[in-house]
């Protein structure tokens, strides 16, 4: 049984063409999941299903091997929680700390432990200084942090999050990689991410869906699919600079490994020019 | 209300040759057909005049193709308040009949006359009607084509800038309303759960509120800055070129005016007239 | 209580539009002249935040919600009855065109009662009460609810003029029901505010408002 | 002279502290212009001036020598166009040809040259199908053209863009790319730009200035900033992948020279490793 499964998911916005067509999207537990696509693509709507924000048109989404039903839709919000682009969009309270405390507020606990899973939430993100502040003053990377907290407090097993990085300088954009791979690591907790950023693929995936035009159109592991350089061309994406280094030199003839990351090429390519080992 | 908004937009982007007419054409046609039927003397000669509009308005909506279904729960959504004026001036007479005819006695001298129906009847026919002209107005033209036909009516020049820009942002904040909604079921929060305290939902309900006021002031300071940027002044306005009705347009806006000028004067003689 | 077309006879109706275009030109005489600078972009932006935050749903008791209007919201927020007045016309009229809510004929009898009734009710109650009670939000809320209970009980009197409303049974009417809707429209009102004072209280701190 | 100049630019928001502090900023005639730094830096800030949206606090600020007054506020700006960030912010007319004939119309110019300069603009971005489409119904990427347009139409002589690759997919951000290098290269138009992308500065830049806490902490050409990998590090942000891999492997010894796109590091490798030329 897999943590969240769609089985044949179709979906059209009222006017629109479909903006998610026979769509098979599996998690099973403690996987990080990435889903690429050009504009359009139907990521944003496929996360709208995986928590009951829409409901499936045709097809079906099971949660825990259950339909979604109007009856267990708070028990499948507080399983997956799912955190927006915009934190704007999501924060509302006047402090930090009530901002985190709503969800569990929602979810009828006592204040006792309301006050734990904030103070656990705040920790995990390492923002408990910010507590007390008014959200509206926080920079982005900041705002990022609460919306992440504010749903982390409703105690998820899989956490759901369009577009993480976007508006984040380079370091909140490390500092939110090392938190969430930490997520996976320490807690085996699933991640699902939607992103147009394909060096943070590489930093925080294991497997990859690709979608386009409401299709699934691959899946595989972040090697399968940066191999496909044709496939992602066509469809506006691209491949990350060192995968697509290293394969235009071994296209010329060098016997260098695809690398995904800066070290990893460094290490390749000193193997093949037979460097000494790191200074 | 906001919800609705893409709900019309997507019924104006329809195509039929009454989407297609000159959104002055609809805007004159609509306004007329308002002002004549509210302009009708409450008397026993509406309903032939209704017909009379019902059977334009009929035609239009025919010709509009727009479904009917979709028309009628969009009449129907504003029908409460009117409706509930109409029930409470039966239920309370504002004036006297000289003879009522009693059809009903309820408690605490409530008394149903026919008389008080009749008048309500006629207010509320002519009310239906002007709805019906104002949904099939929005239905069948979009919102950017009202805001030009009205500047070519003549309408102020700075007026059309403001709500030009209202008309933008209805669009931006209505999307933002929506994943405001998504983002607060997430958190499992639904202002009518009755398990959750009252003052609690009211006081959650207030912040989102006010995040949204703040949101709106915000998105005016910044829009205002991009504005000045591009050389806002007190003289900037919306460019609306200048364009000639076509035959077409002119002989529909003829044949409806006919309907609308003539169609009242018609009416009121001929059931006044005696013989 | 958006008064539909048909209620209020074409040569009233007529009045009230006039009483409202002068109204609306004081509007916007007051934008262009007495905030800061000229800012008709940033209220015609608000305007439309306004009429998106008109859709939250809120409970009032068995079964019943209502929702926010806002007029002295932001009367007490850009401090002056001017900007309630051009707010809720800009909202009436889209509410009126687009959605059908609230009749054509009618709207100028629409923008005197939520726009210039509920507009200067709301200010001058505020000011009124903040001098009394020296609390910013209990005045907000009274404002607000003043605000809310007044425009309905003027709707009341002009469909009593048109002849298509009973005087007692409809002030009765009209009052009451508003008075419980009023509740909401107080306390989200005193809660916005407290959220603003809290994060941007820059906004609310500009000079006294204009007289009228 | 330069276009622009500031002189000892020092600005404060009401509460904060300073935004800027002592910026000697300098933009001559053709240069593409790359300002990067943390979030908070002071890049917004520093742009706001350029066209006298802000009024200096401290220094002054120069346009075409002279600074800037009440009175020639409105040529400034004809001289000096600004995108934001969020396209939404901009683009505030009910369909895109109004948005983008806003700006001239303010010129004061009559309606044949209005329309002239739209069509002009929308063919230069390529979207003259876009014309008499509502801005909602427009992509990301779109809009984003559309918001460029609307700034071009005022035909200035510089072009200021806050971060103009947010939100956009892969596809989308290299259109941009050629299209902004074009209006360089085409209409010798000074471009300048702020970013948290650095692929983006080294595809888009002559010249970097780095900011942090409202000072520029260095100034100078792609390279001469890329070498200061210790600097960049210091104020959060880091070097692209290219030259960073670059630099570690002449660390180790291979006479790699440090190159900037994917391209020139295949060249630069294939020639230490004697490849074949391209196949
Ligand atoms: N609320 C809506 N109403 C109508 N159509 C919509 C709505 N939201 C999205 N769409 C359409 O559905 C399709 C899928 O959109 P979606 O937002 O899921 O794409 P996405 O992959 O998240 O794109 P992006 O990378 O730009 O966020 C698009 O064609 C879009 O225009
Ligand atoms: N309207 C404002 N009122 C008060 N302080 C402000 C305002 N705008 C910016 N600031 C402050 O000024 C400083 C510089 O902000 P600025 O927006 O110029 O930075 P930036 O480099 O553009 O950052 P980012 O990369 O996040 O866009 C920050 O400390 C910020 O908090
Ligand atoms: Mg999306
Ligand atoms: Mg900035």
């Amino acid at each position: 049984m897999h943590l969240i499964e769609t089985v044949h998911l179709s979906f059209a916005y009222r006017d629109s063409v479909r903006a998610l067509d026979d769509v098979n999207f599996l998690a099973p537990r403690n996987l990080r999941i990435a889903v690429i696509g050009p504009n359009g693509a139907g990521k944003s709507t496929l996360f709208k299903h995986l928590n009951g924000i829409a409901l499936a048109q045709e097809g079906k989404v099971l949660v825990r091997g259950e339909p979604i039903t109007k009856k267990n839709l708070k028990e499948v919000r507080k399983f997956v929680g799912v955190v927006f682009q915009n934190p704007d969009d999501q924060i509302f309270a006047p402090t930090v700390e009530q901002d985190v405390a709503f969800g569990p507020t929602n979810l009828g606990l006592d204040e006792a432990t309301v006050m734990h899973r904030v103070d656990e939430a705040l920790g995990l993100l390492g923002i408990e200084y910010l507590r007390h502040r008014a959200p509206h003053h926080l920079s982005g990377g900041e705002k990022k942090r609460v919306a992440i907290a504010g749903v982390l407090a409703m105690e998820p097993e899989v956490l759901v999050m369009d577009e993480p990085t976007a508006g984040l300088d380079p370091r909140g954009r490390d500092d939110l990689v090392g938190f969430v791979n930490s997520l996976s690591s320490r807690f085996g907790m699933t991640v699902i991410f939607s992103t147009h950023d394909l060096d943070l693929v590489t930093a925080m995936a294991d497997y990859i869906y690709v979608m386009d035009q409401g299709r699934i159109l691959a899946q595989g592991t972040v090697q399968e699919i940066f191999e496909q350089e044709e496939m992602l061309r066509r469809i506006r994406l691209d491949v990350p600079v060192i995968p697509k280094l290293c394969r235009a030199l071994r296209r010329r003839g060098a016997p260098v490994p695809i690398a995904y990351t800066a070290e990893e090429a460094e290490e390749g390519l000193a193997a093949v020019l037979s460097l000494p080992r790191r200074p | 209300m906001i919800e609705d908004l893409f709900e019309i937009e997507r019924l104006a982007y329809g195509d039929s040759p009454v989407h297609r007419l000159d959104a002055r054409v609809k805007i004159v046609i609509a306004f007329g057909a308002i002002i004549a039927l509210v302009a009708y003397p409450v008397h026993g000669s509406v309903y032939l005049f209704a017909g009379v509009m019902g059977a334009l308005l009929v035609a239009l909506l025919l010709a509009s193709r727009v479904p009917l279904r979709t028309f009628l729960l969009r009449v129907g959504a504003i029908l409460p308040f009117g409706l509930s004026i109409l029930v409470f001036q039966v239920l309370f007479p504002p004036v006297a009949f000289a003879s009522p005819t009693v059809l009903l006695a309820l408690p605490l001298g409530v008394e149903i006359t026919a008389e008080a129906l009749a008048k309500a009847a006629m207010i509320g026919v002519r009310f239906v009607l002007c709805i019906g002209f104002i949904v099939l107005l929005s239905s069948t033209t979009r919102l950017q084509d009202l805001l030009t036909g009205a500047r070519r009516l003549g309408f102020p020049s700075e007026f059309t800038l403001i709500l030009g820009m209202m008309a933008r942002y209805l669009f931006v904040f209505g999307q933002m309303f929506v994943r405001v909604m998504n983002a607060l079921a997430t958190r499992c929060f639904d202002p009518l759960d009755r398990s959750l305290p009252y003052g609690y939902r009211l006081r959650q309900t207030g912040y989102t509120i006010g995040t949204m006021f703040l949101r709106s002031y915000e998105q005016g300071e910044r829009t205002y800055t991009a504005m000045l940027c591009r050389g806002y002044g007190r003289d900037a306005y919306l460019f609306v070129p200048k364009k000639p009705l076509s035959r077409g347009d002119w002989t529909v806006l003829a044949a409806c005016m006919a309907v609308v000028c003539v169609g009242p004067v018609a009416v009121f003689l001929f059931s006044t007239l005696p013989g | 209580m958006h008064i539909p077309d048909s209620f209020i006879p074409i040569s009233q109706g007529a009045v009230y539009w006039l009483i409202a275009l002068v109204f609306i030109a004081l509007s916007l005489r007051w934008i262009r002249n007495e905030m800061s600078e000229e800012k008709v972009p940033l209220v015609a932006v608000l305007a439309a935040g306004v009429f998106a935050l008109q859709a939250f749903n809120i409970p009032v008791t068995m079964g019943t919600s209502g929702h926010l209007v806002g007029g002295a919201l932001v009367a007490i927020v850009l401090g002056s009855p001017f900007a309630a007045v051009f707010v809720l016309s800009l909202v009436l009229i889209v509410q009126g065109v687009l959605f059908g809510d609230g009749g054509i004929t009618t709207m100028g009898a629409n923008i005197v009662n939520m726009g210039v009734i509920g507009g200067f009710v709301g200010y001058y109650a505020y000011h009124g009460l903040l001098s009394v009670t020296k609390n910013m939000f209990a005045s907000a809320a009274g404002a607000a609810w003043l605000a809310c209970i007044v425009p309905a009980l003027a709707a009341a009197l002009e469909l009593w003029v048109a002849g298509t409303f009973p005087l007692e049974a409809g002030l009765a009417g009209m009052g009451l029901y508003h008075a419980l809707i009023g509740v909401v429209e107080a306390g989200i009102t005193a809660v916005v505010l407290g959220l603003i004072a809290n994060t941007r209280p820059d906004i609310l701190e500009h000079a006294e408002g204009v007289p009228a």
